[in-house]
């Protein structure tokens, strides 16, 4: 039975995947084009970011200034530039803080068992019960505001997500046989865990990454909004966005141009991690074959 | 001679435009018994879905006819071949369990069968149903009504997915590897109730298998797939004892075969 | 004649549901060297849960497990790796039982290496055990997924075979492979039988396929051994009800 | 006319965050609301130029250094009916200094008589602003025998009264026993809307009559457009930086002096605060007698600033842009909050203005300031004061000059300072204390301790129709009865 | 059903334990000293003798686990301390401005669940054709825009151009909820109708769908009674864990449009350092959403035989 599902697996998916694969290829240019400018953004503007000119505040969009400037004159293409590298790598290191961490809990409960697991699982309940936002608010209120501690905090409520999803996925790559067969071969759990359950679990969390970093883009944007982002000047999309707010009749350039940013980036994101998932996954290609048969 | 129940002429198949059956040929008799053997992958389960209409988008019969009573399947309504399915043709899967909504009990499932083909009387429904369990060999029928698909065994779940084939006395019954998930004790079983179905109701079975022995146990005509061909069809005896075949040989030596000495 | 494996009354409960499964019930058999033991009975009557006591893959409620006269029944750490050199098992499914991110050379070197035989020989070995399973060498470099499900069957058998154990055990081999497939591992079986001297475990429900290989037969039946004897004896003469009913529902061609 | 006259006002300056929820004068900053919303009033009030007047009050005499007398109107009644005798006055004013964190500190009251309209106010010390303190909102005079009911109401004499009082919402209604005239309009709510672009658009969307507290950028969209009026007024709340003598790097004068040279008051005001608020000089706005330019300051020039720190030995040695003085960096913790909206915005400019000179300043925008504040981890506070709700300058040199003084967060000191605080607080003759307090200021400036940046132009914006509703530089008068809705 | 409910009831146990200790240890190192903190805003300094009596008065000087079991026992009783800023009864205040809240989700949830649960199944059914694609286009935008930045466009639209609906909350009745329920909706709709779209694909391809079919089952009856039936028992699931988020989802709109919740005043009491006011929204936040969950396991139980039965015997 099993034999045919793979075979058929290779069959079907063909044609999916070429159009899968294009797009991939298509969104993987776009996003690596994002991640270059947030990375040489210092090299990049054409403006200093943070070069105030009161002289030249609120100027709307025009050939010197292609994004016009905000309240202190500074040009805010640059600044949009600059906060791709802010905003972006924030959300990186957030959600690669979160996803090693996270999967690694997740791996040991899953793998080990017993009263650690229940431990810990149980830990990860409480921090779950926490609606999201609500007690990243609180942690940030506590920790006081500052990128860092809004990182920090929605460190804290992430995780579980992740242990979780590491754990679920390490309870069942653990029954598979070829765990079994593993450790005939005399492999240690070490050696069991690392070449064998985390290349098999790494897809999966992976795109749940990928999909993540467009909500923390957003989870970060509104912990700006209530004034426990990033502190000023620091270029970031949120802050800037929820500190230009009140100009969105008047010069609404100031909140439209990184408020696009986001929208843009975090639909790119999020397009990017739903294709690699539709790739990765032989399952979903699989259903998607006969998904067709059905209706 | 009798007129021909269901006849396959020249049927071409393919999934997204990649053909995966060429040229089939077949007729089958009311009462008549076929058995379908083949490698995996060939093309047995996709032909038993052409007939029942249940291709689904990415299959599209490319070639050839499919006909029922002498009326082609292929250009029926499919309001029309609805109604066929159930009365006129029905199917046993391999796994019955899950061909059954999990979350309904069995009795509902069998009303809502009887109801989408105009036959609203509970009473009589429970009735046949009961008496169908007993041939089946399964005592506690009310019981099972009562029983959702996960809380029965498999050999139950098979033999509950033949009862509501035949709650509608069709004329055609096809069975996609009924029994492959099975014990064989179990398995065997089955495989008897089968038969008595056809000696009972004069039912014609198409049955799709691995298993050679159980063709020529039952089946009165055999068909061999490969790659998607029909490698050889025929009286089961003849083709089993004197097989034309390369690959007809290799199946029929590969059987295990039992020394009783 | 020396036994490899020697099981004295085991024992294995399961919590399923709310509920104990006793899986194995005072089970007890011994293997001898060169010897080809079937284990036959029904779906859930506890053959697997045996394979894998024996391998360690579960732990032994009660009762104890010899291996080569070692009682290997708490085997743990250095000492399982040593089992390990001497036991080796074949499973059901032979596409998942390779990691599906590893090419078959890496997944047959893997025991060898561990054995502290060393990468690059480990390399000529794998293609060497591929051929004897009758795998070109090449295949060493191919992915679970790109080849049929025989072949992987075979590529698990040479992985199994690489470490040169004592016993093999193959816990229902052929049943996810046609039929076709499934005589031509059987035949493989067969071969390596004369030619390595291992002793088997063959799990199977299929008692004529059991008849084919094995010297001598084990039946199960609800956890517990029912019969015990040499495989035409039992055949031809079934004491136990259950063993007859297994014969007698198997379908043979009519000649 | 039989149609309800209704006036919607939408302010930033109610709620529990700026601690004047409730209508209890006793309690903390509630009187600024009991007095603005037209609910109670004090016995004195202030003038458009900041000078007392008499409200409840006919007149006063200064009896003694310690002793005042005050005589009241005899045509005041309080809404629920009851007259405003000596008696009410005293009893409220006992209650006042009883219950409430400030007032007595302030007034230091020893005894207070009542005698028929007139109360007789002995103080412990001398107080020469002991008038001036009866202006503030928290003596506002209500009736006690009402008491304050559960939701913070009370009795007061104002053209309105409070029907329903919560959190974020008051809701007023005409006083028709107002003893002052008759109030024009028949109800009025009263809605706390704490974020300033919801403000702008419930103005905008006519949901609310009036606004109070519109964000800057706002202001724009209604300064030309004759739907609107707006009224705008100068008030005493400035904007300042305390510069923190425990500081290392502060105590040096020339990094003092640098800095004051580099805040650029112009810009901040002009483009930052978009012409709402003006550039200051000291602590006192320009409508007062002892503010404005009566003081001078060093003039915004960046680059004598440069020179000023070159000589003293900070020069730019590693490029970075940045002047260093025997390895260490001038860097600058600029410590503020952003509940002011203008806060950050000073902070930023100054971030920028001082990085010419090659100052850095690092700036901590927080909400948790009093943290750092305790931790003394700053070297630079900058907040928003109002630095004469009494008229009186003694109340701002008292907290924020002298030593240990409450708000004094650059620890300054100076004997001078000292002296002439003490002098202050014994001088009852307004010319010599308006002269003292030039003196006061002029010494802090020369120390450059405080570099103050602005003080702020209130806005009331309205719909057209609106009148009677101007803004007033000491920010305590609002609903009035002139208010009127057309 | 009974037994179940009960042993989900003491599972529950450490679950809050573990809530309430975390947040009061949390709030214990944030504030640093209450009673520093309570005297903050009483400008008159107090001296430091008063300050040690009212800590000896709150059990401050006891060790930390003491404390922590006091205050426990206190909030049992539903005393949660008394706020710096206002002094009143947290607890109190909190009770009052929940309903606000609750009415503002509930609306939300309508919302949604009547939005996303048809066009989840719309573009399900019409997998891959125009509608399909653009049902998911739009909650891709959906889900890409911050809330905060989706209610202003919304004010802009429906309040200042069209004026048809007001800006602020709580002022004219059901008119006032519209704008902010919308925000939410918006938010929340984008990942359900996705999330139900992939459930209803998910049983769409379940073998029993096929195996309906060959029994001449009509489309709509497969639909309705299996297959939506099924379906459901993922949705409801998915629906209680949006809640969640859309819980913590409210601060930020109630405080842009002025709505009295308790949204609004955790985002008040973080920005004044309201410590116990912070904690007793967020235990409170965090047992309601327990509570749901657990109403959710309840009913998923309830609804899902094989759940029932299996976890019955
Ligand atoms: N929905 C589908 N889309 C694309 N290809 C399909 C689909 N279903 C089946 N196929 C392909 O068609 C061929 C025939 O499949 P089919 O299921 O009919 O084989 P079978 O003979 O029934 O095999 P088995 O014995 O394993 O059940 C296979 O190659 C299979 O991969
Ligand atoms: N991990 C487990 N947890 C709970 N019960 C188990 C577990 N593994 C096996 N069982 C139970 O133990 C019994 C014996 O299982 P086992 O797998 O050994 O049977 P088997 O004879 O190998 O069957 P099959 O032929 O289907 O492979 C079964 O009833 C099974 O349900
Ligand atoms: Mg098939
Ligand atoms: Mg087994």
């Amino acid at each position: 039975m099993n034999t045919a599902v793979g075979q058929s697996v290779k069959m079907r998916s063909g044609h999916h995947q070429d159009y899968t694969l294009i797009k991939f290829y298509v969104l993987l240019t776009l996003v690596g084009g994002l991640l270059l400018i947030a990375a040489f953004a210092h090299r990049l503007v054409p403006f200093d970011p943070y070069a105030q000119d009161l002289s030249k505040a609120l100027q709307p969009p025009s050939s010197a200034h292609w994004l016009g400037t905000d309240r202190y004159g500074r040009d805010m293409l640059s600044r949009v530039m600059m906060g791709a590298q802010s905003t972006i790598f924030t959300s990186l290191l957030l959600v690669g803080i979160i996803s090693i961490i996270g999967t690694w809990i997740g791996v040991v409960c899953g793998y080990i068992g017993g009263k650690i697991d229940t431990f810990i699982m149980r830990v990860s309940d409480v921090f779950l019960a926490f609606p999201g936002m609500v007690f990243a608010i609180a942690v940030a209120g506590v920790l006081g505001g500052g990128i860092m501690n809004a990182v920090i905090a929605l460190a804290c409520i992430s995780w579980p997500k992740y242990a979780r999803l590491a754990r679920g996925q390490v309870l069942s790559v653990k029954t598979m046989p070829y765990i079994a067969a593993a450790k005939m071969s005399g492999s240690g759990t070490l050696k069991v865990i690392f070449k064998h359950i985390i290349p098999n679990i790494i897809g999966t969390i992976l795109v749940t990454a990928t999909l993540d970093i467009g909500t923390m883009i957003m989870e970060l944007a509104g912990l700006s909004f209530l004034g426990l982002g990033a502190m000023p000047p620091t270029a970031e999309w949120g802050s800037m966005m929820s500190n230009g707010r009140s100009m969105l009749q008047t010069s609404p350039w100031v909140i439209l141009a990184p408020g696009c940013a986001i929208f843009i980036s975090v639909m790119l994101f999020n397009l990017f991690g739903d294709t690699v998932r539709d790739l990765l996954d032989p399952r979903i290609i699989q259903r998607r074959g006969k998904g067709n048969e059905t209706i | 001679m009798q007129q021909s129940l269901l006849e396959m002429r020249h049927v071409e198949i393919s999934y997204g435009g990649e053909p995966v059956v060429h040229d089939v040929n077949l007729v089958l008799k009311p009462g008549e018994i076929l058995g379908v053997v083949g490698e995996s992958g060939s093309g047995k389960s996709t032909l038993i879905k052409a007939a029942m209409g249940l291709l689904g988008n990415q299959g599209r019969i490319t070639g050839g006819d499919i006909l029922y009573k002498g009326n082609s399947l292929l250009h029926m309504k499919p309001e029309a071949l609805r109604k066929m399915r159930g009365p006129e043709i029905a199917m046993v899967f391999q796994n019955c369990a899950s061909s059954l909504c999990p979350i309904r009990r069995i009795g509902d499932q069998l009303f809502e069968l009887m109801e989408q083909h105009n036959q609203r009387n509970r009473e009589k429904v429970i009735d046949r149903a009961l008496d169908l369990f007993e041939k089946m060999n399964l005592s506690d029928g009310r019981n099972i009504l009562e029983s959702y698909p996960f809380e029965l065994s498999g050999g139950m779940n098979q033999r509950v997915g033949i009862v509501m084939a035949m709650m509608l006395k069709p004329a055609l019954l096809f069975a996609d590897e009924p029994t492959s998930a099975l014990d064989v004790i179990v398995q065997a079983q089955v495989v008897k109730e089968l038969m008595k179905l056809r000696d009972e109701f004069g039912t014609a079975i198409v049955i799709v298998t691995h298993n050679i022995g159980l063709v020529s146990y039952m089946a009165d005509k055999a068909a061999v797939m490969y790659q998607g061909r029909l490698l050889e069809y025929g009286a089961t005896k003849e083709i089993i004892s004197n097989p034309q075949e390369a690959y007809t040989q290799r199946l029929i030596q590969a059987v295990p075969k039992i020394r009783r000495g | 004649m020396e036994s490899v494996l020697e099981v004295k009354k085991i024992n294995k409960s399961y919590m399923g549901r709310n509920r104990k499964v006793h899986a194995v019930k005072n089970v007890s058999f011994e293997i001898y060297e060169g010897e080809c033991v079937g284990l036959v009975g029904e779906s859930g009557c506890g053959k697997s849960t045996i394979a894998k006591m024996i391998s360690r893959l579960e732990s032994v409620d009660s009762g104890e497990i010899f291996l080569n006269g070692k009682d290997i029944a708490d085997a743990s750490g250095k000492t399982l790796r040593e089992v390990y050199k001497s036991i080796q098992m074949v499973f059901q499914n032979p596409v998942e039982s390779f990691n599906p991110r590893l090419k078959f050379g890496e997944s047959i070197m893997e025991g060898m290496i561990n054995h502290g035989v060393s990468r690059g020989e480990a390399k000529v070995k794998a293609g060497e055990y591929l051929k004897i399973c009758g795998l070109p060498k090449e295949f060493a470099g191919r992915y679970p997924h790109q080849v049929s499900g025989g072949e992987c069957q075979r590529a698990s058998i040479a992985r199994a075979i690489a470490v040169e154990p004592r016993l093999l055990i193959c816990d229902e081999v052929t049943s996810a492979l046609d039929v076709t497939v499934q005589a031509q591992i059987v035949k493989l079986m067969k071969e390596l039988k004369e030619e390595m001297k291992m002793a088997y475990l063959f799990i199977s429900h299929d008692i004529a396929l059991v008849q084919e290989v094995c010297d001598r037969v084990l039946v199960m039946y609800n956890g517990q051994v029912i019969e015990d004897g040499s495989t035409d004896e039992i055949i031809q003469n079934p004491q136990n009800e259950y063993t007859k009913r297994l014969i007698d529902s198997i379908f043979e061609i009519a000649w | 006319d039989t149609t309800e006259k209704v006036f919607n006002y939408g302010t930033m300056a109610y709620g529990v965050a700026m601690g004047n929820a409730g209508l209890n004068p006793h309690e903390g900053y509630s009187g600024w609301s009991t007095v603005r919303y037209g609910v109670g009033e004090t016995l004195f009030k202030f003038n458009a130029s900041m000078e007392l007047e008499p409200w409840l009050a006919k007149d006063y005499q200064q009896v003694n250094e310690y002793t005042v007398k005050i005589n009241l109107r005899d045509d005041v009644f309080f809404s629920n009916g009851n007259k405003m005798t000596g008696e009410a006055v005293k009893v409220c004013l006992e209650n006042l200094v009883t219950v409430h964190d400030r007032a007595p500190k302030d007034l230091q009251i020893k005894s207070i008589a009542a005698e028929g309209q007139s109360v007789t106010i002995v103080s412990e010390n001398k107080v020469p602003g002991l008038v001036n303190y009866l202006a503030d909102p928290y003596g506002a005079i209500i009736d006690m025998e009402a008491g304050v009911s559960e939701d913070k109401n009370v009795v007061g004499t104002g053209p309105y009264v409070a029907v329903k009082v919560s959190d974020t919402e008051i809701h007023l209604e005409a006083n028709n026993k107002y003893w002052n005239g008759v109030p024009k309009v028949d109800k009025v709510n009263i809605k706390s809307i704490s974020d300033g672009d919801t403000l702008t658009m419930a103005l905008q969307s006519g949901e609310i009559d009036a606004a109070q507290g519109l964000p800057y950028a706002s202001l724009k969209l209604f300064q030309n457009d004759d739907r609107y009026t707006i009224s705008s007024t100068e008030t005493s709340r400035v904007y300042q930086a305390a510069l923190n003598y425990h500081s290392k790097m502060i105590q040096d004068s020339a990094v003092r002096k640098a800095m004051a040279m580099c805040t650029d008051k112009e810009g901040f005001t002009a483009v930052l605060l978009q012409g709402n608020g003006s550039p200051a000089v000291g602590p006192f706005p320009d409508n007062f007698k002892f503010g404005g330019n009566a003081v001078k300051e060093v003039p915004y020039d960046i680059e004598g600033a440069k020179e000023v720190l070159e000589s003293a030995g900070w020069v730019d040695t590693d490029g970075d842009g940045i002047r260093e003085k025997n390895g260490q960096k001038l860097s600058i913790d600029w410590l503020t909050y952003t509940s002011r909206q203008e806060l950050p915005l000073l902070a930023e400019s100054v971030q920028a203005s001082y990085k010419k000179a090659g100052i850095e300043v690092k700036v901590n925008a927080t909400d948790s300031y009093k943290d750092f504040l305790k931790a003394g981890k700053y070297d630079v506070f900058a907040n928003a004061f109002v630095a004469a709700p009494t008229g009186d300058p003694q109340y701002y040199f008292t907290t924020h000059l002298v030593d240990g003084s409450d708000y004094n967060r650059g620890y300054y000191h100076n004997d001078k300072v000292e002296k002439w605080v003490e002098e202050l607080r014994n001088e009852f003759d307004l010319n010599k204390r308006s002269n003292l307090a030039v003196k006061i200021v002029q010494q802090v400036l020369d120390d450059n301790a405080y570099i103050y940046a602005s003080h702020l132009k209130m806005s009331f914006v309205m719909k057209k129709g609106i009148t009677g509703f101007t803004a007033h530089p000491s920010d305590y008068y609002e609903i009035t009865a002139d208010l009127d809705k057309n | 059903m009974k037994k179940y409910i009960g042993r989900r009831l003491l599972q529950l146990i450490p679950i809050i334990l573990g809530i309430t200790f975390l947040s009061f240890a949390l709030m214990q190192t944030a504030a640093g000293d209450a009673v520093d903190a309570l005297y903050d805003n009483t400008s008159g300094g107090v001296s430091e003798q008063i300050k040690v009596e009212k800590r000896a008065e709150l059990g401050l000087d006891k060790p930390f686990l003491v404390q922590y079991f006091n205050w426990l026992m206190d909030a049992v009783r539903g005393d949660m301390g008394v706020s710096y800023i206002s002094k009143k009864q947290v607890f109190e205040t909190f009770i009052s401005k929940l309903p606000a809240t609750i009415y503002l989700t509930l609306a939300a949830i309508l919302v949604t669940v009547l939005v996303s649960i048809p066009l989840g199944i719309l573009a399900a059914v019409k997998r891959n054709q125009f509608i399909d694609y653009f049902i998911r286009m739009m909650s891709f935008i959906g889900n890409s825009m911050p809330s905060f930045f989706i209610s202003l466009l919304l004010i802009y639209v429906f309040a200042l151009k069209l004026n048809i609906l007001p800006v602020i909350g709580n002022s004219e009745g059901w008119k006032s909820i519209i704008l902010p329920t919308l925000t939410l909706a918006i938010a929340m709709s984008s990942k359900y109708t996705r999330q139900v779209r992939a459930a209803v694909l998910e049983e769409l391809n379940k073998d029993y769908v096929m195996g309906a079919r060959a029994r001449g089952i009509r489309e709509s009856v497969i639909f309705y009674a299996s297959v939506l039936k099924t379906a459901m028992l993922t949705i409801i699931t998915l629906l209680a864990l949006s809640i969640g988020s859309l819980l913590g989802g409210t601060a930020i709109i109630e405080s842009i449009f002025m709505w009295d919740g308790v949204g609004k005043l955790a985002v008040d009491s973080i920005t004044m350092r309201d410590y116990p006011m912070i904690q007793a929204y967020v235990i409170w936040m965090a047992l309601i959403y327990v509570a749901v969950n657990l109403t959710t396991d309840i009913l998923y139980h309830y609804l899902d035989p094989r759940i029932r039965i299996l976890q019955e015997e």
